[in-house]
């Protein structure tokens, strides 16, 4: 049954040290105020999930928090590199990362298994990819035709973490436009915290690809309006571009990177902190002039 | 050019798999151009858009907003790619080798990657699945080598062998700012069929990373026409502003 | 690409003797006005899927028109039995008729395969059932954990009928409501003909569960106003309940099942015909009474 | 004295797996009276459904209309029944043996039926994945009987041996007109633990096609309420009123 709480209240109870935690989000709806109480908090040895780790991963990473990534496409939409990503892995800083990664359709097909209490999903993938040397994938043949298709181990995240436009005051979350795997790695997972736009009497019930995901399968909710800037909640923001595309200058230098989490993130009470940190342009000017 | 010469081959109603950069700009170009029926399939889900302005993210409202419809991630892959309803999938990359066969995953050993590259994303599947692939990219010494250091999404194998157990027919089409390289009818080893006005085949062989071979029927490209150029550089103008919001 | 037809010519081109068709529906939006049609054009040896067959089929199968049917549940939905459908299976009349069935789990999930162009599905299923014994499911072994799971064989028709409330001008299908299985059904089978209460400029785009199944997906469209009944379209008709219930006792008799079927159906030029003619109490006093 | 009975074990905010009829009736009977929470799922993928009347069928509008959400069939099964979100699931049968097997397939040998029943259903997987199921039919010697001609749907096995690689633990209750069985904790086997009022055991063995064994401590359930027989009444006229139309 959904509680409704702070949010550094759940992310106190649901994500200690050494979780493992998918924060889903397909370029739309990132839980980003979710991942900068991580920070605040000091998380470390997290196993990190997603399809896609873009700037909220990068930032997770770039502080320590996470002791392995498990992905299938990591980088900045439409800019260019993670910097704190590829500092990791290449490089082993802040702390070696391991990587475990995936196509997005074996991601997808694994966090529906997960979803649906199979242990394993199967698709047509991975086929002459060098992917098959490096990662858990198997083959397995039809029993019935004998042609042979991938295997792939379903995902079962100790917690997901979305974003979401509505709650209503029982617990009941309403989403929509692009929503990604969201609903599987929520159903995929043992326990769910949503971040929301807004609390509503009654959720609006409609938008393309308008869904539900009843009180009963979420933990717990605490609402944090424009939760998922730099990304956008469809209906209530738009994507901040700017931000991602001035991202790449920030990430590139490990001191600017910390000067930034440290006045972006770090130094702020919480999300609202940051939002208002954003809109001013001076503060940036002194982060990047040092 | 390249933007332009991918969208020429794209015809009228045909469903495209398309990725954000220049697979995006020419797709689009097609659709406001000569194939207004076009289908545009965005791995986010966003299905038969018509995006206004060219996205910046696979992700942007304005996809979703203008889509015919929306669906789920593990949907598009599944019931979309999979089931082989994709006619034309768009991918780039970080090396292409003279099989067609693509990495976006490490340059250098893969425990040890001297450049971390973003990796997979959707590009395995749409090379396996998708009835033809168009490839667009830079055409350098450094993207066009013997042999990719990591297959990440699969042309015509690492010896040339071909494409068994694919839905799709591969890389049909390599598109870069130089010209067009197709496969072999035989051999499936990328030789250049076309060069865009102005490039000299010598500077083509000297941006490629092995001995490149030449169609014997090799063309030239037309130039674009105005009406083309028209419309690309209206929608990059209305992109710039959008995005500058 | 759909082309707009009318539903004697499609089932002409689509619905050959001896097709494989599903004409799917979960007690909403049954394709009655097409399955009404391919009894006045004599089809006969059909194999016809469904998971919940019921009156449409129990037509069908009286009428001689299917040599086999796959389902996983065949009655009268809150009626009882469907009596042409036992006649058949218990007593060869008026032909006999192969079955194959399975559970409803196990319908999806083939149906799902089929639509993701998959050889094979798999699920947590059967486990314990002595449908195994007559049925085409596999065990396969994780290839992670080694828990057993149930494969079951991909479904593909070569032709899938539903009806949906709306299609567009350039024939793109609007559905909402109850859709059951029909999105996969439709999107497994090699042709799909789609009947609609209405040919609109705009689709609605709003309902529960509201899906689109875009125009190039589509063969055939025949515009069927009430084409469902006595099933109900959702915000166009409401499921005719009498009609279910009556349904038993006509069902029950051979020779009132013939006459009734000859006069609401066989002797009608169309679907109009017949729902003029259910509107009449008299007539069907008449076949009543023979 | 059934559905008041089957009502009476609901807890609130349970969800529950509803087939058409007595089950129908008794999860809308509780969600009426203690247990307002309570979460009605049917498998035509009506989630959360509050009906004002019962439904005919599993899939009338009346579900869709009133349901929290509607998701597609296959969906039901596997995100929801599959993954272990269903608490109690509600079965019937036209056979049940003493060890709570049931049969809707068919009455005699498979090939040659005597009668053949609609087959399985959403039954095999509800009585495999439920966390329990509670079995709701009228008591006669023809369908409480030693063992059934099939197992559609299994539960605790032909022999009485047990749930293995079950995710939910079987039929717990089985409900009757007569009274309230549950499988003995050692041997599995069904046993009468309540008699409704004024229904005599020797009654019930009578009507039970093996030896029944009666629970020690059997005890007599209390009638109902005048508010359980009010909310009821009142749902079935209000349910006859709006099938009639």
């Amino acid at each position: 049954m959904a509680e409704f709480v702070s949010l550094p209240e759940a992310i106190g109870d649901l994500v200690p040290d050494g979780t493992t935690v998918a924060m889903e989000g397909f370029t739309h709806l990132i839980p980003f105020a979710a991942g900068h109480e991580v920070v605040r908090q000091g998380r470390r040895d997290l196993t990190l999930i997603r399809m896609t780790p873009d700037v909220i991963y990068d930032q997770l990473i770039g502080m320590g928090c996470a002791r392995r990534l498990v992905f299938s496409w990591g980088g900045n939409p439409g800019v260019g590199s993670l910097h704190r990503f590829r500092d990791a892995v290449e490089n082993g800083y802040p702390t070696p990362l391991e990587i475990e990664e995936h196509s997005h359709a074996g991601m997808a097909t694994r966090y529906t298994a997960g979803a649906s209490g199979l242990p394993f999903g199967i698709l047509r993938g991975y086929l002459g990819s060098d992917l098959v040397k490096h990662t858990d994938v198997a083959v397995i043949d039809c029993p019935f035709t004998g042609e042979a298709v991938a295997a792939v181990p379903a995902l079962r995240p100790d917690v997901t973490v979305i974003h979401a436009q509505q709650a209503d005051r029982r617990g009941n979350i309403g989403i929509w436009g692009i929503t990604g795997v969201q609903r599987e790695a929520a159903l995929a997972a043992a326990s769910v915290l949503v971040t929301v736009e807004e609390v509503v009497d009654e959720l609006v019930r409609e938008g393309p690809n308008y869904a539900v995901l009843p009180h009963w399968t979420v933990t717990a909710i605490a609402q944090v309006p424009r939760g998922s800037h730099p990304s956008y909640s469809m209906g209530y923001s738009t994507r901040d571009n700017r931000f991602y595309t001035r991202w790449d200058r920030v990430s590139r230098d490990r001191e600017l990177f910390a000067r930034w989490m440290d006045a972006f993130v770090v130094s702020q009470d919480d999300f609202g902190g940051y939002l208002a940190a954003v809109e001013d342009e001076s503060l940036l000017e002194r982060v990047l002039s040092g | 050019m390249m933007t332009v010469t991918a969208a020429r081959f794209l015809l009228d109603g045909q469903v495209c798999f398309v990725g954000i950069g220049l697979p995006s700009e020419a797709a689009n170009l097609a659709r406001l151009s000569h194939a207004p029926e076009v289908v545009l399939i965005y791995e986010s889900g966003t299905m038969g858009t018509t995006p206004d302005v060219l996205p910046l993210s696979i992700g942007d409202g304005e996809l979703a907003e203008r889509a015919q419809f929306v669906v789920s991630v593990p949907e598009v892959f599944a019931y979309w790619l999979q089931a082989g309803r994709v006619d034309v999938g768009f991918l780039s990359a970080a090396q292409i080798d003279r099989f067609g066969n693509l990495n976006t995953t490490v340059i250098g050993p893969y425990d040890q990657p001297d450049v971390r590259l973003p990796g997979a994303g959707g590009a395995p599947e749409i090379a396996s699945s998708a009835r033809e692939v168009i490839v667009m990219l830079r055409h350098t010494r450094r993207a066009f080598v013997p042999q990719v250091d990591f297959i990440t999404s699969v042309g015509f194998g690492q010896a040339g062998e071909g494409r068994t157990g694919h839905l799709g027919r591969g890389p049909t089409l390599v598109i870069t700012d130089l010209g067009v390289l197709a496969p072999h009818p035989e051999t499936n080893e990328l030789r250049l069929v076309t060069v865009h006005p102005g490039i000299d085949v010598e500077e083509v062989r000297e941006m490629t990373g092995w001995e490149l071979d030449v169609s014997p029927d090799l063309d030239v490209g037309d130039p674009p026409t105005a009406d083309e150029l028209d419309i690309l550089r209206q929608l990059i103008a209305r992109t710039r502003e959008a995005h500058s919001r």
